[in-house]
C-alpha cells in the first residue's frame, strides 16, 4: 500500500504502479502520478516545511500552482539541485530525493522556530524602525544577521548540467488553460480548421473536473470527457496541445511565454530531451480559460499542518486518492467546501463538523448535507485551532461571541470562495472591473485581442461557461477567416452551483493585534499587520503591500491578495474597488533562468566571429583577444616568450625585415553608384571628388554633434565604386549610420552601400621586405613605388585568386592589404607565409600593431578618442574639408564649446625616465603636489614599451596640449608620481620616409 | 515583444527584427551652417517625447533593410499605422481602434491603469 | 594544415584551395538533417524598379518584385531582400558579376560569394528547427515553398529561403556560420519531441 | 514626531504595536504654497526635507499623482555608487555617497544602506583601459576604487566564473568598495516621515495637469486633478515624465523616456555578497536582504510610458546572467517589472534652473539616479532655495546642450547605472 491515508477504489491512479521517493532521508511509498504532496499525505505526513520569517510548522495549503506553504527541494544529483518546487506541482518520481528547507536542525526542531516567540517584535516593517545605533554595527551586525535569516532554499552552487530548449510558434487562437472551459473553446475553434495552441500547467488537462466529480459532460464523467477531449484534439493535424506548460507572461500584441516542463516528471529523463522548453507565441487571438483559485479563511491560527483548501483535499481524494484525515473539520463561507465534505465522508470519513460563517448556505448543499448525517454549524466561525506540528482541534464559537467549544480534527478544510484567475487579463494590459455583487474582479476592459472564458470571467454555470467557451473559440477562429461547418454543442450537469464567499479577516481574526491570522503565509503577512501598515499612514494598496511583504512570496498573492485588500479597504473604511489592486506581473509562476535563456549558453551565448585564418594562427601559436564579437591573433608566443618579449620581438621584426597581420575583421562597405562620391562627401569630412580611381584617403567620419565617430581608409576602385573600411567594432554601426543618411537624409542620391566586411579576408604585410614577398606571388599588377604608390588600391591575383591589394600602412613601413575572397584566406596567408619565413619576417598580433602606430602617432578611434573628441583635438584637422558647403557634423562642429580654448587634445608623452612605462588611463595633472581632489588636465590613452625606439612612449589626451610640448606634466600613482615631457605624437620616423620606398 | 507591420514587407514582423530609430519628421536642415546654436540645439537634441502618439523610425534592419515611419501611442505601445520613409504623417484620426468591454462593468483603476491613462 | 597541401600551396594558383567555413560540420538528428552547402557565387544586386527587366534579362533569371518571394531556374536563385535589394545565388558558380555588368544599366553589384555562407535543413522537423531561432510564422500557409526573407536567427541575421515542405537553405555571414549551425543543431535534436 | 529605536519597538511589542504613529499624512491641499515638488520619488521627496531642513523653507506641497515612492525610486535595482569618471559626475554621486552613509540615523529611518562593495567586470582590454581611467581619475577625486585580478575578483565574489574558457572571459575587475545598496521603498518613506514632520505636505493622488505662468512668465502654480494650486517655485521632479510637465510650461526637454524592466529571482539563503555589474554582457546583479536576486538590464529600445517591455529584454539579461553565473541556471525567476526612465543625449542628469523663471527641474537621471538621491535633492533644494545652483549642481544645466558642455559618461565609458 503507497500510504496509510490511500483510500481503495478512490483516485484515478494505479495502484499497482509504484515509486519510492525520499523526505529529508526518509523513504516513502508512492505511486505514479502522484505529486509529492499528494504522496505525503498519503503517508499521513503533514509536516513539510518552515515559513520564512517566524519559522512556524507548516503543512500543505493547496493541490496546485497557487501553494505558498509546501515549498521543498528536490535533488537530482550534485548539480541538480532545485530550491523552493512546490510539492504539490511536483510529480513524484522514482528514487526522489526531496529535502524540506528553511529549518535548522531539523524539520521538527527547528532552533529558528524562537522567532516565533519573539514574533511581537517582528512587526511588519520593523527593521526600518531599528538597527540604526550604533552606526557601524548596521554593517557589521545587524544586517549580517538579517541576510543569514533570509531565503527559503538553499541556490545550487554548481553549474547546472541540464539543457533547455526553445520555441517559436504563431497560431490563430491560443487557449490558456485547458479546464472545461479551456477545452470547449479550443474544441470550437479547432474544428473549424483554425491553428490552435492550448496549454495547461497542469499534466493531464481538466482543471477543475480533477476534482470536481460531480460533472457530467454530454453523459460523461467529466474528467473522463476532458481526456477524451484532448485526444480527439491532438489528433488534429492543426492543433497542438500542450500539458505541463505554464502561460508565464503575456506581452504586448499578444505575445505569449509558455514554459512547458518536459522531463521534470521523469526518474530518468532522456537525455536528448531538454528539461524544459520556452514557447514563444504569437497568436491572432487569445483565450483565457484560467479557472478561478479557492481563497483560504482567515482565522487564528490558520497556518498549523492539515489546514488546507477544501478544494485540495477534494482534488487529493478524488484524483490521489488521498484522504488528508480521519476526522476533518470544515471551515467555510461558500458552497463549494460542503461539496469536498460530502466526498470525503462518502468515502468514509468522518466529517467532524461543517462550520460556516453565513447564517443562510445554499438550500441544496444543507440538505445534502443533513442527508449525509453532516452536522453544520450555521452563521458560526473557528476561532483559533491548536496543534503543534499538526492542526489537532478547532475552537468553534458563534458569530458575534459567546463560550467557543473545542473539536477535536486532524484536519480542518476551508473555502473563503473563489478568485477568479485574471492574472493573464491583466498582464495583457487589461482592466480589472470589481462586480460587487459577487465580490470578484473580473476582467474588464480589454486591451488586446483575447477573451475570458469560465471562471476566470465570473462564469459561475456549468452550461454557460460551456457556452460562452464554445462560442469564443468560434468568434476567434472566424477572426483569422474560418468558420465552423456546424454547430458545437455539449451539455453539461453538476450537482451544485456554488454561491457565496468573502475576502479579508474573518470571525475570529478579530480586530487584536496579536492574533496570528494569516494572510500570506509565505512571508507570515497576517491579518493585524494589515491593520498596523494602515495606522502607520499606507493608504495605498501598494504601500501596504510593501510594507507588509504581502502577495510578495513566490506565489505572488495568489491567495493573499484579495483578503489583503479587503482588510485594508475595511481599516480604510473604503470600498474595494476604490483601494484597488496591486499590479499583476509576469511571470504568473516563478520560471527557470535556464528556461528563459535556452540555447543562450557557452558557445551559443554569443556568435564567437573567427577570421578565416583563426585556425592557421592559433596553430601559430597566436594567443587571442575579444574585439567585440571577434577573435582576433593578439600575439604570437614562441616557445618560452612572455607576451612582453613575443611583441618586442614582434615590433622589431616588422620594422627591421616585415610581418604579416591578418587585418580581415576591419569593417568594409562597398558604396557602388553615381553618385558615390558625392555621398561620401557628406557621410566623411574629407573631400572625395579628387581621389583618382587607383587611389586610397584615410578618412574621418562624424556623428551629426561634430565628435570623432569612425575612421578608416576608403579605396576608389572606379569613379563609381568605393571599398570603404571601418574599425573593427565600429562596423555594424557604421553601416547603420550610412544607411540611415542615405535612406533618410539623401535619398535623391544614386547609390548603394552592400556590406563586404566577410567577403575578404586581408592580411597586411608590412615591413621593409613587404614587397619582396609579395612579388613573386602577385600577378598583373606592377608593384614599384612608381606605378604604385603608397595610399593605391589595384585589383589583380594573389596565388592565382582575385584580389584588391592596397598599398597602405598602419605601421609607418613599406605596406601591403592583402585582401583575397574569404575562403582563399587560409591558402593565400599560408604562400605569403612561405615567403614571409626564409627572409625572417613573422606573423604579428594586434599589440604589436597597436605599439607600431603608437609610435608612428597613428591614433585608434575609441581608445585615443572617445565620444568627446573633434578632428581639431585629434590633431586631424587636416582631414575637415574647409571648403565643403556640408558633412555629417559640420555644424555641431562649430559649437561654441567644441571650439573653445583648452580643450583636450591628443600629444605625445616621454617619460623622463624612459624605461618607465605609463598605465593607459593614469591620470595627468600640472601641480604633483596638489592635494586631494586634485585637478586633472588630461589622461594616458596609449602607452607602450616600444622596442624600436628604445624607450616607452605614450599618447594622451591634455587640456591644451599642443600648446604645451615640451613642457613638463605629472603623472600621479598611488605608490609614485611619474614626470613626463609633453611632446608631438611621432616617435619614428618623423619624416615619413620609410613609407614611400 | 512588439509586432511591427514593415510596409516594405507588407508583413507583421516580429520586434527582434527591428531597430527604433528615433522621432520621425525631423529632416536635417539644408542649410546647416546657417543655424544657430539655439537651432541645432533644437534639432539635434530636443524632443518631445510625447506620452501618447508618437511618430517614429524604424529599420527593419534584419529584413528589408528599409526606415521606415511609425505611429505608436507610447502608452499602450499599439501601432497605429507605419508608412514608407518620405511619406507626410498621415491622419491618425481615423487610426484610432476603441477600446471593447465585453463586461459592463466599470474598470478598477489598479496604479497601473491609472499610469496608463494619465495625460 | 597539413603537409601536403602546404606543399602544394607553394605553387601559385591556389583557386581551388577554398577553406569553407563549415568544411565537415553534421548536424542535427531524423527530424531535421543539416548539411552545408556547396560553394556558390552570389550577388548582392540593387537596382531601381526600371532596372529590373534589363536586369532579370542579363541574369537569366526574373527578378522578383513582390515581398519575401525568390525565382529559381537552373540552380540560379534571385531572392528578393527589400524593395531594391535582392541576394543572387547561382550553384553552378557562373560569374554573375560578368552577368550583371553586362546589363548595362544602372544597378549595383558586389560580389558577396564569401561573405555568405550556406546551411540546407531537411526533414520533418525542419520548420521546427529554424522557429527555433527564427521568430516568423513558418508554416506553409505563410511561408510557402520559394518564400525567402532575410530575417534573425538567435543572435544572428540569416537569410533563409525555403526550398521544399520540409526544406530550408539558410544563408549567412562566414563567422556567424558556427553559431549558426550549432543553434541550428540544438533545435534540429529537439524538433522530433 | 515619534522617534524610533529598538526601545520604541519593544515598548510597541508589549501593545501589540497599537502606538505607531502615521508615518505621514494625507493632508488637503491648501490654496498656495512657497514651493511646490512635482513628483513624490525619492529625489521630490528629499528636495523638500532639505528646503524644510537647510534652508528654512517649510510650506511646502509635494504634489504625486500616484502613490509616493511608486516611480523608479519603488522600482530599481538600488545600486548606489560614485565611481565616475569626469570631475562632474564624480562631485554629485560622491556627494550622494556620502550622504548615504549617515542617511538612517539623519532621517531616523532605516534606510539600510549597505556598503557590500559593487564590481564592475572587465573583459577585453578595452574595459581594462576604460576601468583604469576611471580609477585613476577616482583617486585623484578622493574617491575608491580599486582594480581586481580577475582571482581577486572571484574572491570578492565567490560565485563568480573566472575561467578563461567563458565566452567573454573576465581579465579583471573594477571594486567600489563604499559602493552597495540601499531599500528602496525605506528611502521613499523615510524621506516622506521626515519631511512631513518639519511640516511639508506630501499630496498624493494628485496629478499635475498644468503649470501656470504670470503675465511676465514666471512660474505662478500648477494645474492639479485636485484643483490650483500657487506657488512662487516650482520644481519638476517627475523622472520619466519630466517631458510632460515641462511641456506644460512650454519647456522642449532633450530627454526621451524608456522602459527599464528589472527582476527577483526566489528568495534563497544568502550566496550572492555584493553588487557585481557587466556592461560589456549588459547585466547587474545583486541578492537583497529577504534573499531575491535582483537582476537588471539595458532598456527597451523604444520610448514609451508604459513600464512594461519586452521579454527579449528579460532573456538576454539572464543568458548574461548565467554566463557569469552559470550556478544560477536552475534559480527561478519570481517577477519582473518595468520603470520609465528618462535619458538625456550624455547621460548626464539636468539640475538646473529653466528659461522660465520660477520653475526648476530635476531629471535625467536616466538609468542611475537612485544613487544620487540623497545628494541631487540636497543640491536642488540649494537651488530653489537660493534662485541659483550650488556649486555641486552648477555644470548640470538645460544650457549645457546648446553649448557643446556635455557631461558624457557614456561616451567615455558606455557605463550606465
Ligand atoms: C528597473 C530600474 C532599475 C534601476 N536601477 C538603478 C540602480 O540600480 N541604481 C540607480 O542609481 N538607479 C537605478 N535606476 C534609476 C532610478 O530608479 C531613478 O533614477 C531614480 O529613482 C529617480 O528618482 P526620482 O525621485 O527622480 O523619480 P521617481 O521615483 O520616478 O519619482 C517621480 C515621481 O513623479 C511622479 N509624477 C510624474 N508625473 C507627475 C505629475 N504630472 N504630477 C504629479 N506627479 C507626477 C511619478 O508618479 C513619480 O512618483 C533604475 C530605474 C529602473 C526603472
Ligand atoms: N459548481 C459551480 O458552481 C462551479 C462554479 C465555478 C466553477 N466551477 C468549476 O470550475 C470549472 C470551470 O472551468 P474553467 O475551465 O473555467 O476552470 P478550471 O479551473 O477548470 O480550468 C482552468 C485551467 O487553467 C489552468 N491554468 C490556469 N492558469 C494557467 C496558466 N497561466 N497557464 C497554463 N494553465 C493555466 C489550470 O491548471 C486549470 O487546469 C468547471 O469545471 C466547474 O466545475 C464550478
Ligand atoms: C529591489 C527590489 C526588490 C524586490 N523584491 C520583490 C520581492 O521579493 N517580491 C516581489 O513580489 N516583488 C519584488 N519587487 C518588485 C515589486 O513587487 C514591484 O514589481 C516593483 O516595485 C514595481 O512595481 P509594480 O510591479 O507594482 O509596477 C522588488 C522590487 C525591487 C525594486
Ligand atoms: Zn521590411
Amino acid at each position: 500500500m503507497s500510504g496509510a491515508n490511500r483510500i481503495p477504489g478512490a483516485g484515478r491512479l494505479t495502484p499497482a504502479k509504484t515509486a519510492r521517493f525520499f523526505f529529508d532521508g526518509k523513504s516513502y511509498a508512492a505511486l505514479e502520478g502522484d505529486t509529492v504532496a499528494s504522496a505525503l499525505l498519503a503517508n499521513g505526513v503533514h509536516l513539510v516545511g518552515r515559513s520564512f520569517k517566524y519559522h512556524r510548522p507548516r503543512g500543505i495549503v493547496s493541490a496546485g500552482a497557487e501553494e505558498p506553504n509546501a515549498l521543498i527541494g528536490v535533488e537530482r544529483d550534485a548539480a541538480r539541485k532545485q530550491p523552493n518546487v512546490r510539492a504539490t506541482v511536483q510529480d513524484v518520481f522514482d528514487g526522489m530525493k526531496v529535502v524540506s528547507q528553511n529549518r535548522w536542525p531539523s524539520l521538527a526542531f527547528d532552533v529558528g522556530a524562537v522567532n516565533n516567540l519573539l514574533a511581537p517584535f517582528f512587526a511588519a516593517g520593523f527593521y526600518y524602525k531599528t538597527f540604526m545605533w550604533p552606526k557601524q554595527a548596521w554593517k557589521h551586525v545587524y544586517e549580517p544577521q538579517i541576510r543569514a535569516a533570509a531565503g527559503l532554499g538553499v541556490s545550487p552552487t554548481e553549474d547546472d548540467t541540464d539543457h533547455y530548449s526553445s520555441r517559436y510558434a504563431h497560431c490563430d487562437v491560443l487557449v490558456i488553460g485547458a479546464g472545461l472551459a479551456g477545452l470547449s473553446a479550443a474544441l470550437a475553434a479547432a474544428k473549424t480548421g483554425a491553428r490552435v495552441i492550448i496549454c495547461d500547467e497542469q499534466p493531464e488537462v481538466g482543471g477543475a473536473l480533477h476534482y470536481d466529480k460531480s460533472v457530467t459532460i454530454d453523459g460523461l464523467d467529466g474528467f473522463t470527457w476532458a481526456q477524451a477531449t484532448a485526444a480527439n484534439l491532438k489528433r488534429m493535424t492543426n492543433v497542438k496541445v500542450l500539458p505541463r506548460t505554464t502561460a508565464f507572461g503575456y506581452y504586448a500584441q499578444n505575445f505569449v511565454g509558455l514554459n512547458e516542463r518536459v522531463t521534470e516528471h521523469l526518474a530518468k529523463p532522456d537525455k536528448k530531451l531538454p528539461r524544459e522548453r520556452l514557447w514563444q507565441v504569437r497568436a491572432k487571438r487569445v483565450i483565457i480559460a484560467t479557472g478561478a483559485i479557492e481563497r483560504h479563511m482567515v482565522f487564528a491560527n490558520n497556518d498549523r499542518p492539515g489546514i488546507m483548501l477544501a478544494s485540495a483535499a477534494r482534488t487529493f481524494l478524488n484524483h490521489f486518492g488521498v484522504t488528508v484525515g480521519k476526522k476533518i473539520g470544515v471551515y467555510t463561507a461558500n458552497d463549494s467546501a460542503y461539496e469536498a465534505a460530502f466526498d470525503l465522508k462518502r468515502a468514509g470519513v468522518t466529517i467532524a463538523a461543517i462550520v460556516d460563517s453565513r447564517e443562510k448556505p445554499g438550500e441544496g448543499v444543507l440538505a445534502e448535507a443533513r442527508a449525509l448525517g453532516i452536522e453544520v454549524l450555521t452563521g458560526h466561525g473557528v476561532v483559533n485551532t491548536s496543534g503543534n506540528l499538526r492542526v489537532s482541534s478547532m475552537s468553534v464559537a458563534r458569530n458575534g461571541g459567546g463560550a467557543a467549544r473545542s473539536i477535536a480534527i486532524d484536519a480542518l478544510l476551508m473555502s473563503a470562495g473563489w478568485t477568479p484567475s485574471v492574472h493573464m487579463f491583466s498582464q495583457s494590459r487589461g482592466k480589472v472591473a470589481y462586480d460587487t455583487e459577487t465580490q470578484r474582479f473580473l476582467p474588464g476592459a480589454y486591451a488586446q485581442d483575447c477573451l475570458s472564458v469560465g471562471a476566470c470571467n465570473g462564469t459561475n454555470d456549468l452550461q454557460a461557461t460551456i457556452e460562452e467557451s464554445l462560442a469564443a473559440g468560434e468568434l476567434t477562429a472566424r477572426a483569422s477567416g474560418y468558420s465552423a461547418s456546424e454547430k458545437l454543442e455539449l451539455q453539461g450537469h453538476n450537482a451544485f452551483n456554488w454561491t457565496g464567499g468573502m475576502a479579508g479577516a474573518a470571525e475570529g481574526a478579530g480586530p487584536d493585534t496579536t492574533v496570528k491570522a494569516f494572510i500570506d503565509f509565505q512571508n507570515d503577512v497576517c491579518a493585524k499587520d494589515i491593520r498596523l501598515a494602515v495606522r502607520e499612514g499606507m493608504h495605498s494598496i501598494e504601500h501596504i503591500k510593501r510594507f507588509t511583504t504581502n502577495g510578495m512570496a513566490t506565489d505572488q498573492g495568489k491567495l493573499s491578495n484579495i483578503h489583503g485588500l479587503a482588510i485594508a479597504a475595511e481599516t480604510l473604511g473604503r470600498e474595494i474597488p476604490k483601494v484597488g489592486l496591486t499590479t499583476f506581473r509576469a511571470p504568473y509562476t516563478p520560471v527557470t533562468f535556464g528556461t528563459l535563456i535556452n540555447h543562450s549558453r557557452g558557445e551559443l551565448f554569443d556568435p564567437t566571429r573567427k577570421t578565416p585564418m583563426h585556425a592557421l594562427e592559433e596553430a601559430q601559436g597566436a594567443v587571442f583577444e575579444d574585439v567585440g564579437q571577434w577573435k582576433r591573433a593578439w600575439y604570437y608566443a614562441r616557445a618560452g616568450e612572455d607576451m612582453h618579449q613575443a611583441v618586442n620581438r614582434e615590433c622589431k621584426t616588422v620594422r627591421d625585415v616585415a610581418g604579416m597581420f591578418d587585418a580581415s575583421t576591419l569593417g568594409k562597405i562597398e558604396v557602388v553608384g553615381p553618385d558615390a562620391a558625392q555621398f561620401l562627401n557628406l557621410i566623411y569630412t574629407n573631400s572625395w571628388d579628387t581621389l583618382k580611381p587607383g587611389r586610397c584617403r584615410y578618412g574621418i567620419m562624424l556623428r551629426e554633434d561634430g565628435f570623432v565617430y569612425d575612421d578608416g581608409v576608403v579605396g576608389r576602385l572606379a569613379d563609381d565604386r568605393f571599398h570603404v573600411t571601418t574599425t573593427t567594432g565600429g562596423a555594424a554601426r557604421v553601416m547603420n549610420h550610412m544607411e540611415d543618411y542615405l535612406q533618410t537624409e539623401f535619398p535623391h542620391l544614386d547609390v548603394w552601400l552592400t556590406s563586404a566586411t566577410e567577403q575578404w579576408a586581408v592580411i597586411a604585410i608590412q615591413g621593409p621586405k613587404a614587397r619582396e614577398i609579395i612579388a613573386p606571388l602577385v600577378d598583373g599588377i606592377d608593384l614599384s613605388n612608381e606605378a604604385f604608390p603608397h595610399m593605391s588600391v589595384r585589383e589583380g591575383k594573389i596565388c592565382g585568386v582575385p584580389t584588391r591589394l592596397f598599398r597602405m600602412s598602419f605601421t609607418g613601413e613599406l605596406g601591403f592589404e592583402v585582401n583575397v575572397p574569404a575562403d582563399f584566406g587560409p591558402a593565400v596567408w599560408e604562400a605569403i607565409r612561405a615567403q614571409a619565413e626564409p627572409l625572417g619576417a613573422c606573423a604579428y598580433g594586434t599589440e604589436t600593431m597597436h605599439v607600431l602606430r603608437a609610435e608612428k602617432g597613428y591614433i585608434i578611434v575609441g581608445q585615443d578618442t572617445d565620444g568627446t573628441v573633434t578632428p581639431d583635438d585629434a590633431s586631424l584637422g587636416w582631414a575637415v574639408g574647409k571648403k565643403k558647403p556640408d558633412f555629417v557634423g559640420i555644424r555641431g562642429l562649430r559649437r561654441p564649446d567644441l571650439v573653445a580654448d583648452g580643450r583636450k587634445q591628443l600629444v605625445g608623452l616621454l617619460t623622463k625616465d624612459p624605461k618607465v612605462v605609463l598605465e593607459e588611463g593614469a591620470q595627468i595633472v600640472a601641480d604633483p603636489n596638489q592635494t586631494v581632489p586634485m585637478t586633472m588636465i588630461g589622461h594616458v590613452t596609449s602607452a607602450y614599451w616600444s622596442e624600436n625606439c628604445g624607450r616607452s612612449i605614450a599618447l594622451a589626451l591634455v587640456a591644451g596640449g599642443k600648446a604645451r610640448i615640451g613642457e613638463t606634466l605629472y603623472v600621479p600613482m598611488p605608490d609614485r608620481t611619474i614626470a613626463v615631457e609633453v611632446s608631438d605624437m611621432v616617435f619614428f620616423d618623423k619624416e615619413g620616409g620609410r613609407l614611400h620606398v | 515583444m512588439l509586432l511591427i507591420y514593415c510596409p516594405y514587407c507588407e508583413e507583421e514582423r516580429s520586434e527582434l527584427e527591428f531597430r527604433q530609430a528615433g522621432d520621425a519628421h525631423i529632416a536635417r536642415p539644408r542649410n546647416m551652417t546657417e543655424m544657430s546654436d539655439a537651432d541645432f540645439e533644437a534639432f539635434f537634441f530636443l524632443r518631445d517625447n510625447v506620452k501618447g502618439l508618437t511618430f517614429e523610425r524604424w529599420r527593419h534592419l534584419n529584413g528589408c533593410g528599409r526606415f521606415f515611419n511609425a505611429a505608436r501611442d507610447t502608452v499602450s505601445d499599439k501601432f497605429l499605422t507605419t508608412y514608407k520613409a518620405g511619406l507626410p504623417r498621415p491622419d491618425i484620426s481615423a487610426l484610432r481602434p476603441a477600446a471593447s468591454s465585453p463586461v459592463g462593468t466599470a474598470p478598477v483603476e489598479t496604479y497601473e491603469a491609472t499610469e496608463a491613462d494619465a495625460k | 594544415m597539413s603537409e601536403l597541401l602546404r606543399s602544394e600551396l607553394l605553387g601559385s594558383d591556389l583557386s581551388h584551395a577554398r577553406t569553407l567555413a563549415l568544411a565537415g560540420r553534421h548536424g542535427g538528428l531524423g527530424a531535421a538533417a543539416l548539411t552545408p552547402a556547396a560553394p556558390a557565387t552570389r550577388l548582392s544586386l540593387r537596382a531601381k524598379p526600371d532596372a529590373v527587366e534589363t536586369l532579370s534579362a542579363a541574369l537569366g533569371i526574373s527578378l522578383p518584385t513582390r515581398p519575401k518571394t525568390s525565382a529559381s531556374s537552373n540552380g540560379r536563385h534571385a531572392l528578393w531582400l527589400g524593395p531594391d535589394e535582392w541576394l543572387v545565388i547561382d550553384e553552378t558558380e557562373a560569374d554573375l558579376m560578368a552577368a550583371a555588368a553586362s546589363s548595362n544599366v544602372l544597378h549595383s553589384a558586389t560580389d558577396v560569394s564569401h561573405r555568405n555562407t550556406a546551411i540546407l535543413v531537411k526533414g520533418f522537423g525542419a520548420e521546427v528547427a529554424v522557429n527555433g531561432g527564427c521568430p516568423q510564422d513558418l508554416t506553409l500557409a505563410a511561408f510557402p515553398i520559394n518564400a525567402c526573407s532575410r530575417t534573425i536567427f538567435g543572435k544572428a541575421e540569416i537569410v533563409l529561403l525555403r526550398t521544399a515542405d520540409d526544406a530550408f537553405r539558410i544563408e549567412c555571414w562566414r563567422s556567424f556560420s558556427p553559431y549558426v549551425f550549432g543553434l541550428l543543431s540544438e533545435a534540429a535534436e529537439d524538433a522530433g519531441n | 514626531m515619534r522617534k524610533y529605536s529598538v526601545f520604541a519597538v519593544a515598548r510597541e511589542a508589549m501593545r501589540g504595536h497599537r502606538g505607531w504613529e502615521a508615518q505621514w499624512t494625507s493632508p488637503e491641499p491648501r490654496k498656495a504654497y512657497d514651493v511646490i515638488i512635482i513628483g513624490a520619488g525619492g529625489h521630490g521627496l528629499g528636495t523638500a526635507y532639505y528646503l524644510a531642513k537647510e534652508h528654512g523653507i517649510t510650506n511646502i506641497a509635494v504634489l504625486e499623482k500616484g502613490w509616493l515612492g511608486g516611480g523608479n525610486t519603488g522600482r530599481n535595482t538600488t545600486i548606489i555608487r560614485s565611481n565616475y569618471l569626469y570631475d562632474e559626475s564624480a562631485g554629485i554621486y560622491d556627494h550622494a555617497l556620502k550622504m548615504w552613509d549617515g542617511l538612517s540615523q539623519d532621517l531616523n529611518y532605516n534606510v539600510m544602506y549597505s556598503a557590500r562593495g559593487v564590481m564592475m567586470l572587465s573583459h577585453n582590454i578595452h574595459d581594462q583601459q576604460v576601468f583604469k581611467r576611471h580609477i585613476h581619475a577616482n583617486r585623484l577625486n578622493g574617491i575608491d576604487n580599486e582594480w581586481l585580478t580577475p582571482e581577486q575578483a572571484q574572491e570578492f565574489c565567490p560565485p563568480l566564473d573566472i575561467s578563461r574558457s567563458a565566452r567573454y572571459p573576465i581579465n579583471g575587475a573594477a571594486l567600489q568598495r563604499r559602493g552597495g545598496t540601499a531599500r528602496h521603498d525605506a528611502v521613499a518613506w523615510g524621506y516622506a516621515r521626515a519631511a512631513a514632520d518639519r511640516g511639508v505636505h506630501i499630496i498624493q493622488n494628485c496629478e499635475v495637469t498644468g503649470i501656470r505662468r504670470n503675465p511676465d512668465g514666471s512660474v505662478a502654480g500648477v494645474d492639479t486633478n485636485r484643483g490650483q494650486i500657487n506657488a512662487k517655485k516650482v520644481g519638476v521632479v517627475a523622472a520619466g515624465h519630466t517631458s510632460v510637465l515641462m511641456e506644460m510650461a512650454g519647456v522642449r526637454m532633450p530627454l526621451v523616456s524608456y522602459p527599464l524592466q528589472a527582476l527577483v529571482s526566489e528568495p534563497v539563503k544568502p550566496i550572492f555578497p555584493c553588487v557585481v555589474m557587466s556592461n560589456t554582457v549588459h547585466a547587474y546583479i545583486s541578492q537583497s536582504d529577504k534573499g531575491e536576486l535582483v537582476i537588471g538590464a539595458g532598456t527597451d529600445q523604444y520610448s514609451s510610458y508604459s513600464q512594461t517591455g519586452g521579454l527579449q529584454i528579460i532573456t538576454h539579461t539572464l543568458d548574461a546572467i548565467c554566463e557569469l553565473f552559470p550556478i544560477f541556471r536552475r534559480m527561478k525567476m519570481m517577477r519582473s517589472w518595468g520603470g520609465i526612465v528618462d535619458v538625456t543625449p550624455d547621460r548626464s542628469p539636468i539640475l538646473a534652473k529653466t528659461p522660465v523663471q520660477g520653475l526648476y527641474v530635476n531629471c535625467g537621471w536616466g538609468t542611475g539616479g537612485f544613487k544620487a538621491t540623497p545628494g541631487s535633492a540636497n543640491v536642488f533644494a540649494h537651488t530653489i532655495a537660493n534662485d541659483a545652483p550650488h556649486k555641486i549642481n552648477a555644470p548640470f544645466t538645460l544650457e549645457r546642450f546648446r553649448s557643446g558642455r556635455l557631461i558624457d559618461e557614456a561616451a567615455a565609458a558606455a557605463v550606465a547605472h
